[in-house]
């Protein structure tokens, strides 16, 4: 691979790299549109979820990745956004309003969490949040006169214009569609001031103040974009799911979207979409191979939480720049083949030092 | 005079479980001291612990007191050998990555315990039992002084280790500036595996005492978030602030269980932890300072 | 005319009084050097302009304007850019995305307009690149365009904390020793560069430094600080040369 | 070449990440004497000495201390075996007081009366550090803070004392301070030392012996004294250039084509 010589400032801020990237891009678009026609409904609605945990991996990462601020409630944000939907959707609001709604409830949620975590850092905010999301999921398992309580509620089937979205086909199609504007949406924040000044926050918030950044405003931004894209998500969710029960958003789907963009990689979008394969896909993985396995292993309770939090930890010990640094590693190892020099990667070792000077 | 019979009735019970708390709280603060690492499996830990001395004590007959202090020793190597083998490969990244990785071991656990103990609870019958001391109007279940009186020493005997011995200044020495450490021959690697050993330990003690007033599961470790509230409210770094902090979450749990309408009991601790974040974003009494620039 | 006055600043820090009633004027178009011993309070002022801190008490003029209580994220743009005295870049950004954060104070599109990434965004992206490109041929830093910061080395951090400044097009630019940690000839480019920026882009500078070479090298004026109090204030000769500045600062052999 | 140095470095190559950062340096320094390195911002002084003292890993090569190898050896065990590096930066335990930071550098011994005793010698040194002995460190100045670090390291009386850019950042009158008391240290207690300066005029005035150091490579070393006389050096490293600052115009690169 040569280096691509750049011959206008136009490409650097140009939605592709190149023009390999855009016919990869569009080869990639079309075999996905061509999934339901070629695999069965199982791995349609399988993937279907992959998307929709994408988006919300994309949410989270806008704000975590690239603001540098931990979000510990994220399924807060998702609930926000499916209950949005689906109570709306009852009271007989068609679905192109309350898909933009359930973003937007989020984004306003999003904010109301900005506004008092605006001073705290590092891991009193993962608390704060962590406190956040279980208290509104709190809220949905008592505020049964809406949401139902834990014997839940039936999601109604969504239309665009009298076409009903039916089906797994239906959602598959939806969520991709929702995803391909949310990756849009994503770069176009990320190439624009706003990205840049999440950056600057993430890396230096003394400078970036000193550049000019209004850090409670561009904080609430993050918020609110990242919520509000994790809201779309969600109302895509309801209707994934079908029907709503309140300890869909608890604690441990937070962690699952942590998780998304830490094992796909902090810092990049790609990240977020490896991410949300790994998340999604791993537990249907065990299940597909668990009655192969040897010794009864596959039948013992508990084997799929332990291996998820098995290749957290490994990820993290021998990956810490997650799926997507190693991508870039195999990337950098075919590129060089068969030259390539073992030793050029050796970790250094490195000092912590007092994160409370601040 | 009987409202405040009850009343007292509740501060009391809400001490001895906000003590629990206190002690879990106290193993995040001795490896946030040492290490400036957040261990989200604290929770997990006392759990293990605690089936750790049930499988002991009710399963192979000793007494419950060896018990109990083999399972405290089996869990501080335990805490030793996680840091030796898996957290030390973490030193230096950023917190957050502590974080997860701290997530990702409590999944194990919880799987582990389940796989080894099973999942359904179990009742753990100790000397204090079921046994009662009347004091006039009030009664106190020996467990729940048993709590009070074994977190009051663990915390003043840890309190004092910290702040007066050599190696307690020398483990606060390396969580502030490891590189510093390092030169002044402090054995940082080691250091980091004794707080994980003593935090380990400390869980087991939180677990071995709660047990007797309630019934164990491989789910307790939720428990661990009602202590991070404790933390913070007690200035995460403190050691009898995180006691402190959780006998106050303890209390006004009880006491919103009983007069506020339901629902509220459960966010309490997430609702107190948020108001003090609020008020004070880098928690009470925290040391904290500026960055110069 | 004066660009820039303190009147009277002070801070305390706990009962220490970190800079005393200090008054200073800086004219249009000078570069004005502030030394003084370490904890002397020469940074504070610093501070105190960025808005970081504070003033216990005092008033700063800037362009006739009184910004005493501006908040510290619109100091950019009235005009003021700062270097820091241990660099704070962005260091998991590129070169070329730390000095276009530089141009964030002169960000006129609004957020609808970045988020689809209208065309009004496209073009002002496009100027912001034009002026960033002026900069990175001024400091002569092209090789390292699109190299993140944090695989730079020191010295040409440096450079690009300077150039990220000037991409704010400020009136007054505030250095932080912009030589400590340079060698003798990295420390002679600087001086250049100081020089250029008052001379060709018409720059007033307020520079903390120790370097008494590069400061009489290239200050108008000298501003010589002991325990937050001015002791001193004049020519670079006549600063040097002031015995409490000689006993307190320079000491006797040099 | 001595005959018996208390370091001896031989063709050490370190990496950080992909990027070499010094490539088959070799030093020593002999027993009781002031070694200096010299060079340029990026050449990779400050490697030398974090891969003396352990805290960074050497592709290849060999460092003997005092007669025992101790490449690959954790920089604690480095320490107790006698070599004490005061890193750049004034690395120094922000949360902890003055005394407890000095105290934390006599860590690995146990004789309460030596320890007592060399923290009265470090007093005598920089007599603020005793005003301040129960302020919390971080409130301290830079030079302050620069004093405490070196005093600090003698606590743990060391055979051999690595400083890493002493200087940076301090005032004239601190560097002359810093480097006098360099120079008793090394004097009154016999201690060995390897320094890594920027400002090179003190420090060839200061060092016995001197190592210039360019990208990562030795290019020149020689008694301090000759190295004073030489004339490179005293253009690049001292800038002692008649023309003065001022005196040409720098011959500036102009890129020509922009797009």
């Amino acid at each position: 691979m040569l280096q691509q010589l750049k011959t206008t400032y136009t490409q650097d801020i140009s939605l592709f790299a190149n023009r390999n990237a855009v016919i990869s891009y569009a080869v990639l678009i079309l075999a996905l549109l061509l999934v339901p026609a070629v695999l069965g409904e199982f791995y349609v609605g399988e993937l279907g979820g992959v998307f929709i945990f994408a988006i919300a991996g994309v949410g989270l990462m806008l704000l975590t990745g690239y603001t540098g601020l931990v979000n510990l409630g994220q399924a807060a944000f998702l609930g926000i956004g499916a209950y949005t939907n689906a109570v709306l959707m009852t009271k007989g609001v068609p679905f192109i309003f309350t898909l933009p709604l359930a973003g937007l409830v989020s984004a306003l949620f999003g904010v109301l969490l900005a506004i008092p975590t605006m001073r705290m850092t590092g891991f009193y905010l993962a608390i704060a949040t962590l406190a956040f999301g279980s208290i509104i999921g709190t809220v949905f398992q008592k505020w049964t006169s809406v949401t139902g309580g834990f014997d839940g509620f039936a999601v109604p089937t969504p239309s665009i214009f009298g076409f009903p979205i039916e089906g797994t086909n239906g959602v598959y199609y939806l969520s991709l569609l929702v995803l391909i504007f949310v990756i849009w949406l994503a770069i176009n924040i990320l190439r624009s001031p706003v990205g840049r000044a999440m950056v600057a926050i993430r890396d230096s918030e003394i400078s970036a103040q000193s550049m000019g950044i209004n850090l409670s405003l561009y904080k609430t931004i993050s918020f609110a974009t990242s919520s509000g894209i994790t809201g779309l998500a969600g109302a895509l969710f309801a209707h994934y799911v079908r029907f709503l029960a309140p300890d869909s958003f608890d604690i441990l789907l937070s962690i699952q979207f942590v998780t998304i963009i830490f094992v796909g990689g902090l810092g990049s979008l790609h990240g977020a979409i490896f991410g949300a394969m790994f998340v999604r896909l791993l537990p249907q993985f065990i299940a597909i191979v668990r009655d192969d396995l040897p010794f009864g292993i596959g039948r013992m309770p508990g084997l799929e939480p332990s291996l998820f939090g098995l290749v957290l930890v490994l990820v993290i010990l021998f990956e810490p720049l997650g799926m997507h640094g190693r991508w870039l590693k195999i990337k950098a190892w075919l590129k060089d083949f068969p030259l390539h020099r073992r030793s050029g990667i050796r970790r250094q070792k490195t000092y912590a030092r007092s994160e409370r000077l601040r | 005079m009987e409202d405040a019979a009850r009343l007292l009735q509740l501060v009391i019970n809400g001490a001895a479980g906000g003590c629990i708390y206190g002690v879990i709280a106290l193993g995040f603060v001795l490896i946030y001291k040492a290490s400036e690492m957040i261990n989200f499996a604290q929770g997990d830990l006392m759990m293990l612990g605690g089936f750790v001395a049930f499988s002991l004590i009710a399963g192979m007959g000793l007494n419950y007191w060896v018990g109990a202090a083999l399972a405290i020793a089996i869990m501080a190597v335990f805490g030793f050998l996680l840091d030796s083998v898996v957290l030390r490969r973490v030193i230096g990244q950023p917190q957050f990555a502590v974080i997860m990785l701290t997530l990702g071991l409590g999944f194990i656990f919880r799987a582990a315990a389940g796989i080894s103990f099973g999942y359904g609870s179990v009742t753990f019958v100790t000397p204090f039992t079921n046994k009662v001391e009347n004091f006039g109007d009030i009664a106190i279940g020996q467990d729940s002084l048993s709590i009070v009186f074994g977190t009051v020493v663990l915390c003043a005997v840890l309190y004092a280790f910290f702040s007066k011995t050599r190696i307690g200044i020398a483990m606060q020495a390396a969580s502030q500036n490891q590189l510093a450490a390092y030169c002044m021959g402090i054995p940082v690697r080691t250091i980091f595996s004794l707080i994980w050993g003593i935090s380990a330990a400390a869980s087991a003690v939180a677990g071995i005492l709660l047990a007797p007033s309630t019934v164990l599961d491989v789910n307790m470790g939720f428990l661990g978030f009602k202590a991070f509230a404790a933390a913070v409210l007690g200035g995460f770094g403190s050691i009898p602030g995180a006691l402190v902090g959780g006998v106050v979450i303890g209390i006004v749990e009880q006491l919103a269980g009983y007069y506020l309408p339901a629902g509220f009991q459960d966010v309490t601790w997430n609702s107190m932890l948020l108001l003090v974040l609020i008020v004070r974003p880098q928690g009470l009494f925290a040391e904290t300072q500026r960055k110069k620039v | 005319m004066s660009l820039f006055a303190a009147r009277d600043i002070a801070i305390q820090f706990g009962g220490i009084k970190a800079v005393d009633a200090v008054t200073f004027d800086v004219k249009q178009g000078e570069v004005f050097s502030i030394i003084g011993p370490n904890g002397a309070g020469k940074t504070t002022i610093f501070n105190l302009i960025s808005r970081i801190y504070n003033l216990t008490s005092g008033e700063l003029i800037f362009n006739g304007k009184n910004v005493t209580k501006v908040p510290p994220h619109e100091i950019a743009a009235l005009g003021i850019a700062r270097t820091f005295q241990n660099i704070e870049l962005f260091s998991q950004a590129t070169l070329l995305q730390n000095l276009l954060i530089g141009r964030h104070c002169h960000v006129k599109t609004n957020l609808l307009s970045q988020f689809a990434f209208l065309p009004p965004a496209r073009d002002a992206e496009l100027a912001h690149r034009e002026k960033v490109e002026d900069v990175i041929s001024f400091l002569d830093l092209q090789r390292y365009r699109n190299t993140l910061i944090a695989n730079l080395p020191y010295g040409v951090r440096k450079v690009v904390e300077l150039g990220r400044a000037l991409c704010i097009e400020p009136k007054l630019l505030l250095l932080d020793e912009p030589s400590s940690g340079l060698n003798v000839e990295e420390t002679e480019a600087m001086a250049f560069w100081i020089d250029d920026i008052k001379k060709d882009l018409g720059i007033t500078v307020i520079m903390v430094e120790h370097d008494m070479k590069l400061v009489s090298a290239v200050s108008d004026r000298v501003m010589a600080l002991n325990y937050g109090r001015v002791i001193a204030l004049g020519s670079p000769g006549e600063v040097q040369t002031h015995p409490e500045v000689v006993r307190a600062y320079i000491g006797g052999e040099a | 070449m001595s005959v018996d140095p208390i370091l001896r470095v031989s063709n050490i190559e370190t990496y950080y990440g992909q990027i070499q950062a010094i490539r088959s340096v070799s030093l020593e320094v002999p027993r009781g004497r002031i070694v200096a390195v010299l060079g340029a911002n990026g050449a990779g002084k400050s490697t030398i000495l974090r891969t003396v003292s352990g805290l960074m890993d050497p592709e290849r090569g060999s460092v003997s201390f005092d007669g025992k190898d101790i490449v690959h050896m954790a920089p604690d065990l480095v320490m107790r075996r006698g070599m004490c590096h005061v890193p750049e930066g004034r690395e120094i335990f922000p949360f902890l007081t003055v005394s407890d930071n000095l105290a934390m550098g006599a860590y690995t011994r146990r004789d309460i009366d030596g320890i007592a005793r060399d923290m009265d010698v470090c007093f005598s040194y920089f007599p603020v550090l005793r005003e301040r002995a129960s302020q919390r460190a971080g409130l301290l100045s830079g030079g302050e803070q620069q004093m405490l670090a070196i005093s600090r390291a003698l606590m743990g009386r060391p055979k051999l004392l690595l400083l890493d850019e002493p200087s940076l950042g301090l005032s004239p009158i601190l560097v002359t301070q810093i480097f006098n008391i360099i120079r008793r240290i090394n004097q009154e207690q016999g201690v060995s030392i390897l320094l890594v300066e920027q400002n090179a005029h003190i420090a060839l005035k200061t060092a016995d012996y001197g190592y210039i150091l360019e990208v990562g490579r030795i290019v020149l070393q020689d008694e301090c004294r000759v190295l004073l006389e030489r004339e490179d050096i005293r253009e690049f490293y001292l800038g002692q250039k008649d023309t003065g600052v001022r005196g040409a115009r720098r011959w500036k690169r102009k890129k020509l084509w922009r797009s």
